[in-house]
């Protein structure tokens, strides 16, 4: 079965998800890997918006954080203040979702300004939840396409901290969660160095060549000894991801779909 | 107790030029009725605060009405920027724009302080980020028992509360129900709390443990069926998903952004409201 | 995940002699029931937390098994003193108990702060107060804002939770409504959270916003209809007033308080407490 | 209208009780004065129990501070944690009731111990909410009986703080609020003295002698310039709180009256 870049992209976060999980979910490709996941392999996993919206099972994939279908099909749903100090720094999210419109190889990530912040170039949204759900979540999952643009070798802005300049600096600066542990593009599946915690490629999606892997990319990139390649999305997954997409587009056409 | 007001009197009677006002809702229940007749009364130089600013601050900004916001996350929910707000910061259109920015953890925690009457909240916060460097109202205090640094904040204590609910009773106790983001906290941060709701009802007839705020505790109530549109009241009417992304359009061009103002909002009054929401309706 | 386990499977695998537990409960809701299965475990030395210990810390207190108690207001709710715990702070029968004692504003947010995951609350609090002096735990901080100095308290972090609620569904989610005091908040401040309920339903099909404890936050769940009584479970049974009565008596001696204890208490099971209610029925 | 020393006594409360009034109300004689303010001359009193239950309106006396009773009338039910932060600390509460078991002429209440706290003769309950009601609540009226054991020269603990050793010694610390602001007691009415903020006697009840007065209180007694004497229980009010007291025996001899 033929797959695009964003279904293999997102099937492969949804595979990595577990009963067990409790996610902070993101809006857009965060949310439809935890959607899918919830529809395949991992059916009791606990999805979380940062909108208050705990155990949330939408039918249709929320075109915002705060969709009115998360909260009807919540287990319940609380207050700002207590979503972020009971639920996510009271150290309850396992995984917690962040994109970037800059990243750099140690997991830092820009959403705040692109050139610099008191005059900026462009001023992006900022970032909300995320430089908590760095800190807090026991691990983070980073979802998004690779460009130049933003596969930087340095980001303009510490928006959330991944890993510094690597190796120890995290627990170094007494932060007790272990930080960005997955990185999935639409052409690879990352993971951190145990000891320098700069990512290194652990799988390339069938037919991804290194040369467009470092076209793509502003460092020089390391690959894993044990370097896999990825396993294309079953039929089954495809199937459901498309009727999870299609059952979205239907639902939304009445008030208009913003799309990914 | 809480007056039952138009909205126009509630607006021109409560908010002022130079006013700290914060318009709360996070997606849900926006209070977009009372921001349009706020930018109709024609104040300005507002601080403004709120966790999620989204179409309607970029509509105060662009009308040059704002000399301050506060504020964790600038973004058109499910779309992308605010091109409005954008203007401002990174060209001074059609004013200079200060701004302060935190996390939403902090904000949050901001409006709880106020609502509990203290001067500043804190969190195991920021850590490695680089909002600690550039605002200087994120500042730390040591734990005396483990020694541990946290992050502090002060205290949100605006002039000025405003936010849509529900629903009220006839004595003016407000009813928010589903995603209530930090609206209690908002109201009850703000030396004034203005509330517009959906309609009016007997009793509120819910479960014990609702979110409700005591008609003593509020300042003014307006009835504005729709006015949370193009954000939605659950229960009553479902989010205008292709506003947001029309706005998107609007707001890309000072022209288009003005000539749409005009029309849609000086022009206009908080009864447009109910038929924008008709289609949306179950 | 929750697990459902018989009331003794659930306190014999995770209280311990020397553990930290909160049986919490604001005169609603009390955990009569797993405090029963508690004394009845043998375990000695515990160090035990609560804004208002009653009768039930009164009981553990008098069978010895408590060293240390953590509070802010030790009475018999609408009857006056706690019989046992004086006689251990006055007279150290049957040990002397260490104790600690903060307001109930303090200890409120010290479950929060656990909760939350932070190391210290802060309040504007005991202001001329004479524990501020008694306890070492009631430190202070100066707001980097404004300088003022406000009260700091240690978060609660206990070994156990112990709560009773109204029901749980068949996934291990509970609900706690009505007077909900800081169930919440105990429960979540704790490493382990042991819940007894009045039934398991399919669904809880409540409130959007109610009071709801997921499953996976949960370690334990028994089902002991009648759990709470002589407390109560608003929607199942009344508070059982003369029980309340009754204990000022049966306590005001230290054999009467034996006896009872041997034969209502020790030679008992939880299945009891169904009986116990039955005249508190609606 | 025969009436006991008890009756006036709530009965001066409840008077001095308006509809806009935010009441943190205790149980006891507080909750007797507090219930017949709203059904008589405050019908819209707004009454707070500790317990959480907000704009409470009970048709019998609750036994207890968290009587179900109080929830299934209330406007809301909140948390304890908001009870305290936002209510309480927030500054809402405009009258907050509190009693003793010993008193000092500057409003200094002891609920703690008596005799020395490490090795007490008495331990007592402790002063629950009491520390903060004293401070953050607009003012304070205290409710008791007299007698020489609860109205002393010295108290034995500071439990909640009044006017200290009076004059600006409460707003010198930085307390805000007005503190105690009216003392109701089976004999009399005290205001304090607005320069030394001792509590001198506003009102006698009627066939209190100054003799009597002064075997039931620890100090000189001051009274004030303007004394009067107080007006008794009407009927209507007298009705009205024997109607309330009889209606709640009759709803817990079910469940067993604890009584006052």
């Amino acid at each position: 079965m033929n797959y695009s870049s964003y279904e293999i992209m997102v099937v492969s976060a949804a595979r990595l998800l577990k009963n067990d999980d409790v996610c902070f979910v993101g809006i857009g490709a965060p949310s439809a890997a935890c959607n899918l996941a919830k529809l395949t392999n991992a059916p009791d996993i606990t999805l979380i918006y940062e909108s208050g919206t705990i155990g949330t099972a939408p039918d249709v994939l929320p075109l915002s954080i705060g969709d009115g279908e998360l909260c009807s099909t919540a287990l319940t749903t609380v207050s700002g203040v207590e979503m972020f100090n009971y639920w996510l720094q009271g150290g309850r999210i396992t995984v917690g979702f962040l994109g970037a419109a800059q990243l750099d190889r140690f997991g830092n990530i820009n959403t705040t300004v692109i050139g610099n912040y008191e005059k900026p170039k462009v001023r992006l949204p900022g970032g909300g939840g995320a430089p908590e759900i760095a800190s807090h979540s026991k691990q983070v999952y980073i979802i998004m396409k690779q460009s130049p643009r933003s596969f930087v070798n340095k980001i303009d802005f510490f928006t959330s901290y991944g890993f510094g300049n690597g190796f120890n600096e995290r627990s170094d600066k007494g932060i007790q969660t272990k930080g960005p542990q997955l990185l999935v593009t639409d052409m690879a599946i990352w993971k951190p160095d145990p000891t320098t915690k700069e990512f290194e490629v652990v799988a390339l999606n069938p037919g991804v060549t290194r040369e467009a892997m470092q076209e793509s990319v502003g460092w020089p990139i390391r690959y894993s000894e044990t370097l896999d390649e990825n396993i294309p999305p079953t039929k089954l997954e495809l199937e459901v991801l498309r009727d999870l997409q299609e059952r979205t587009r239907i639902a939304h056409s009445k008030t208009g779909n913003s799309g990914q | 107790m809480a007056k039952f007001q138009s909205l126009s009197t509630a607006i021109n009677e409560n908010l002022f030029s130079g006013s700290f006002v914060v318009f709360e809702g996070f997606t849900h229940l926006i209070p977009y009725a009372a921001a349009h007749e706020t930018i109709r009364s024609g104040i300005t130089d507002l601080t403004l605060a709120r966790m999620t600013p989204d179409v309607i601050y970029d509509q105060m900004i662009g009308m040059g009405m704002v000399s301050k916001l506060v504020f964790s996350y600038a973004g058109n929910p499910g779309v992308g920027l605010l091109r409005r707000l954008r203007d401002a910061v990174e060209n001074d259109w059609p004013r200079p724009l200060a701004i302060e920015e935190h996390s939403h953890a902090a904000m949050a925690n901001s409006y709880e302080a106020g609502a509990s009457n203290l001067p500043l909240a804190i969190l195991r916060g920021y850590q490695g980020a680089g909002l600690k460097g550039i605002n200087a109202n994120i500042k730390s205090i040591e734990c005396p028992f483990t020694g541990e640094t946290l992050a502090a904040v002060p205290a949100l204590r605006p002039d000025v509360a405003v936010i849509h609910a529900q629903k009220a009773d006839s004595k003016g106790n407000v009813l928010v129900e589903g995603i209530i983001g930090v609206q209690k906290q908002a109201a009850l941060s703000a030396k004034k709390a203005i509330v517009t709701v959906e309609e009016i009802v007997p009793e509120l007839n819910t479960h014990p443990n609702a979110c409700i705020i005591p008609s003593w505790a509020i300042t003014s109530i307006s009835v504005v069926p729709g006015g949370a549109h193009p954000s939605y009241a659950q229960g009553y009417y479902e989010r205008d998903n292709s506003s947001y992304l029309e706005w998107d359009k609007i707001s890309s061009d000072r022209n288009a952004f003005r000539d749409w103002m005009q029309k849609n909002v000086l022009e206009q009054g908080p009864e447009v409201f109910n038929e924008r929401v008709e289609h949306l309706r179950d």
